[in-house]
């Protein structure tokens, strides 16, 4: 069976990169089915249009770093290396999902690739990073933390307590803003009077860098000078991806507050077609291998599907267990 | 008398109480839209964006906002979406806004209401299914309550904004569906503290609050055997001691239902209470129905497990009402 | 064994369990230079500023670092100060390290261990001076622990640092200044979830926990016409079932001494279950004592009628034993 | 008697405005002997090095104004209008302290003048004086609210957010930072990455001065121009002022982490010596006035001392008092 890290290790490749960002699409493209199938609860957050983020940050870190990252975590989760049979089961609450289908859309995680319980809470997973890294740090080790997180976290209270701290004990962890433009349903603008989030470094002295989100090779750019900044002990860095987000905010959200055009406008310059279209104009890809890559990816997405609708919902048992360290 | 849904008492109630008194106001995270729920529905339009207020993510300002504008006179009704969040801001409410009064000898009141979703049933996961309302416990200043139908929700919220002091008002999620004759205007209103007798009975009197109110229904009305005395709680903080004495005094029997962990429910305080004031005139122990102590899972059949249903409340009532002795839950030895 | 004051015992039992194992470490506002209390003092010089953390004021940051770094096999103890203090960061605690387990059926724990000074009686106001347990109940990854004596000082805390999942240990500060003998080592170290017996007796079960040990000594000390078993129950989530149970099933009479308001508190946890597991066998109702439900007032008379004293202790027992029926509080009657 | 209304209105002279700050300096420095005979309990903050601050904020709101400020909280408290046995009476716990005995050191308050029952967590006041400023933006009426902090609380989440809030909102608020440069034992630099706290004003897009805070001219000037931008409807500043507390953070700190001589330089531009020569040199005072302003002061304060341990404690029914509407 394909691991989590043997598929993190086919990031080293620009080629790879494009097929798991492809993957990622495909991956989200296919919960609306499984819901109106009844196999989706809750809510789920999409991260179409946002796919080279997660990507680019997947294929600088090595697997003994750890990710924090949101609710709005399919993207990080298969970028970091969990099969689609672990989201997309996660999500239908079976127990092949990458929780053991304890946690739901949500809260996915895999420990062997460095991906902690994603979180819930907006701004929770900051700390926690700074945590991590503060562990590397006492451990006297060069692994480094990264957490994921949106525009809108920018305006909770544990995103500038984090971010000063991590600053003044030089702790090895990045910050990465997606900024989406929007914080559930409401326009950055309405909820923060200024636009260039990173320049919120500058509160706590911290590098900070802006980067084109949907060219996976700037991310990887960006994403590299920060860790090796912080591995090289000198702390940590504010990185903001502009991004966009092709989806309501969750599966209930029809999006209706853009700016119109907005959208029209951000798919035109669409992670994934960026990508493709470097490779095809390099010649290492043809419009054949491209149509091919992807109706190969759909069919391993749609095999994951089968795997995860044949397969159980955790025993009741579980209910019980990992509680605490006594069961 | 109209027939309308959980989620649409929610909006009634505001909008009425924002029409007859000026100084109510909402806050919270895309409420103007009308949020995950769709329960401020319509009201930006209806109301306009200075008395339905937009915030950005920052639970700690805007609830804190929420207690200096109601010591200001104002009646802030502030939205959490998840009680979960109020985790990140907890020390405004109960640590400032419930202490304001006091500590300003009476010179400053907080007449706030604060609005979240709760409970499970939804496959939210374990950190948007919660009920929390231990986090308000053992704090005189805060009351909180928790409906059970379109009709107490819309009477409870009502009461809630007119109360000079905070109130938590926890809207079960699994509720926000459910359709019922709602009486509007003043006749609609309940009283924060109040119970509610549900049904009449004298075998056993049951206590419940929000959605155990209807697992407890489910549950009378599937049997044949026994006869409850339903209370519906309404008010959890302070609940209607009352109310639950004089039908325990005349049934002699005492069970809970909790949508919590049984370790640190608030059926505890109950029964704790009723046993010690009505020493000698129960039949039964007093017996507490909750879920398991664990997070709450995920997966369907997990999560609904996890909750007491109706059938293993019957189970449990016939249990105790054969054996006279208060049965084992279902987690115990089965683990 | 060394006779040493409460305050001691916390840097003794942090410098055995530092220096045992290299993992653990503390984090907080100010400890280097010994806090308030001096309960950190002469660590910094002993153990350098890389195991013990001075922190920026940022109880979310820092709470939530301790998450972090215990979820990477380090053992943090964070230090909250006042225990108020974590009404700022709550989140960080209860919603994500205490699932932390769960959700990631395994692969992480969290060895933390979050110390904070709480109690009233010392002049700290209302914001200075809760227990605050409640925001920890019904948390089953959480524990809580209370010392009563250096002893249990020393001995709890190396075992919060032990333990595998987070533990909230509250330093009561009325009893930071008491002196104790105090075993030292392995010996001296306490389990998590097991009561003591105080003194053993046969007319009434004692449950207390933390100062109200104290008052029960006192109470117990002050009179010859009853005696009673003292439990000390040391943890209060989880609080040790069987032993309470023992001793009631001996005494056939429970009272629960509590520092926080009678709404809420936690004794009534401990009377419910007594109450419906030893049915029929309590001679008399089980019975409450605690503060009234009200802030923590400043004015020193006023904070000593807050604490239930070693006096009130004796005539509401008293009078127990008199009527045989729960005597009404002090503040009962006297709206 | 003299009411906490027409004590507010005698900061409106230079000279009123030096007494106030001598008769602060004075009260406070009465409390150790206070303590020492065993009339306060808990803890005590001293502002002693701080006057101009408060004094300078108070000359400028008007009574109708809230202010939200921490348990350092003695010079606000006297200069919006409390009188010495209302600030002492409270140290002391009687009843007639200003809130009654119950409230104590850390949380005086007189609704009178403006002032809220002060606030013993670090953060918290900033929220509810954004909400007070909210409220007088929905009532339409042109009051501002004042937020008084240190330095270190700039670090914690509440001010983050609220700073964010009032900015989108345009909030007529004003918060003010105490920098007196350590935050209980901890030197600013241990704690906080920048120097210029001000600066943080720019993450939020917010109006901001930095202002020497033992000059009481400079405090005004910069509050005058914070409330005028407010009472226009353009929003809150973020005003620094540079000062420095002569005591330990509390009662029992003997504040040993100072910087060798850092005291001695402060003390150098002491606010009290700073506005005594300004009117001095004015002509406006002579040293013989001052000497006799001063014992003039010593004597009130030593009259209110008696006072203040004349009056009885708070009756015990208060205690279960105001707990809610019903009592
Ligand atoms: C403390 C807290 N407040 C509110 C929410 C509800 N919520 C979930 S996602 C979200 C929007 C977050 O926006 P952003 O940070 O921009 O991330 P995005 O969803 O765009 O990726 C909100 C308000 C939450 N989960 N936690
Ligand atoms: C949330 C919270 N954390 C910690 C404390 C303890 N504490 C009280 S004052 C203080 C220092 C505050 O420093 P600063 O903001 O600079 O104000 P200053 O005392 O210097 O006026 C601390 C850490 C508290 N009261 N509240
Ligand atoms: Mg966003
Ligand atoms: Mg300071």
């Amino acid at each position: 069976m394909v691991t989590s890290l043997t598929r993190r290790g086919q990031l080293n490749t620009e080629v790879g990169r494009l097929e798991r960002m492809l993957e990622i699409r495909a991956v989200e493209e296919s919960i609306q089915t499984l819901y109106n199938d009844g196999h989706v609860r809750g809510s789920t957050h999409l991260a179409n249009g946002q796919e080279a983020v997660s990507v680019g940050i997947a294929s600088v870190l090595r697997p003994t770093d750890v990710v924090t990252c949101t609710y709005r975590g399919h993207a990080a989760a298969l970028a970091l290396g969990v099969t689609p049979e672990g989201v997309l089961g996660e999500i239908c609450g079976r127990v092949i999902g990458c929780s053991g289908g304890i946690g739901g859309s949500m809260h996915l995680m895999d420990a062997s690739v460095g991906l902690m319980p994603t979180f819930a809470i907006v701004g929770a997973g900051l700390p926690v990073a700074a945590g991590v890294a503060l562990a590397a740090k006492l451990k006297n080790n060069d692994s480094v933390a990264l957490t994921i997180f949106g525009d809108g976290s920018t305006n909770i209270g544990a995103f500038h307590e984090t971010l000063n701290m991590a600053s003044i004990f030089k702790l090895p962890v990045i910050f990465v803003i997606e900024n989406n433009l929007y914080g559930e349903y409401t326009r950055i603008n309405l909820s923060t009077p200024i636009s260039d989030l990173a320049d919120r470094a500058d509160s706590y002295a911290m590098r900070k860098e802006i980067v084109d989100g949907q060219d996976v090779d700037a991310i990887i750019n960006a994403i590299q000078s920060a860790v090796d900044f912080a591995r090289a002990g000198n702390g940590p860095s504010l990185i903001e991806a502009k991004t966009y987000r092709y989806s309501g905010h969750s599966r209930s959200d029809p999006a209706t507050y853009r700016t119109p055009g907005e959208l029209d406008e951000w798919k035109k310059r669409d992670p994934l077609d960026i990508a493709a279209n470097k490779l095809i104009l390099k010649g290492e890809l043809s419009e054949v291998d491209l149509e091919k890559m992807k109706s190969d990816i759909a069919d391993r997405v749609a095999e994951a599907i089968k795997t995860v609708l044949a397969s159980d919902g955790p025993e009741l048992s579980t209910l019980m267990q990992h509680v605490s360290a006594k069961g | 008398m109209t027939v309308m849904r959980t989620r649409q008492a929610v909006i009634q109630a505001l909008s009425d109480e924002m029409e007859s008194d000026p100084t109510v106001f909402l806050m919270g995270e895309d409420i103007g839209s009308g949020g995950p729920f769709k329960a401020t529905e319509g009201l930006i339009e209806k109301f306009g964006d200075t008395r339905v207020i937009d915030t950005p993510i920052s639970e700690m300002a805007f609830l804190g906002a929420g207690v200096g504008a109601a010591a200001m006179g104002m009646r802030p009704v502030v939205e959490m979406m998840f009680i979960e969040f109020i985790g990140v801001a907890l020390d405004q409410l109960t640590t400032q806004g419930a202490f304001f009064r006091y500590l300003s000898r009476g010179a400053y009141q907080v007449p706030l209401t604060i609005r979240a979703a709760a409970g499970a049933g939804m496959g939210f996961g374990c950190q948007h299914s919660q009920i929390l309302d231990q986090w308000f416990r053992g704090n005189a200043g805060i009351s909180l309550v928790i409906p059970s139908s379109p009709q107490s929700m819309y009477g409870l919220l009502r009461s809630a904004i007119r109360s000079n002091d905070p109130v938590v008002i926890l809207e079960h999620k699994g509720l926000y569906g459910e359709r019922g004759d709602v009486i509007t205007g003043e006749a609609g209103i309940i009283p924060i503290g109040q119970a509610r007798t549900v049904t009449e009975g004298s075998d056993v009197t049951i206590v419940a609050i929000g959605s155990t109110v209807l697992t407890a229904k489910a549950a009378l009305e599937s049997q044949s055997e026994w006869s409850a005395e339903i209370i519906d709680l309404q008010t959890l903080i302070p609940w209607d001691k009352s109310a639950v004495m004089k039908s325990v005094a005349k049934t002699g029997r005492l069970v809970v239902i909790e949508e919590s962990s049984y370790s640190g429910g608030w059926g505890a305080e109950i029964c704790s209470e009723v046993v010690t004031k009505l020493w000698g005139q129960l039949k039964t122990p007093p017996h507490r129905i909750t879920s398991p102590d664990a997070p709450i899972p995920y997966a369907q059949e997990l999560e609904k497990r996890y909750l007491p249903s109706s059938d293993y409340v019957v189970s449990q009532i016939n249990e105790l009402l054969k054996t006279g002795k208060s049965p084992a839950a279902w987690w115990e030895g089965a683990k």
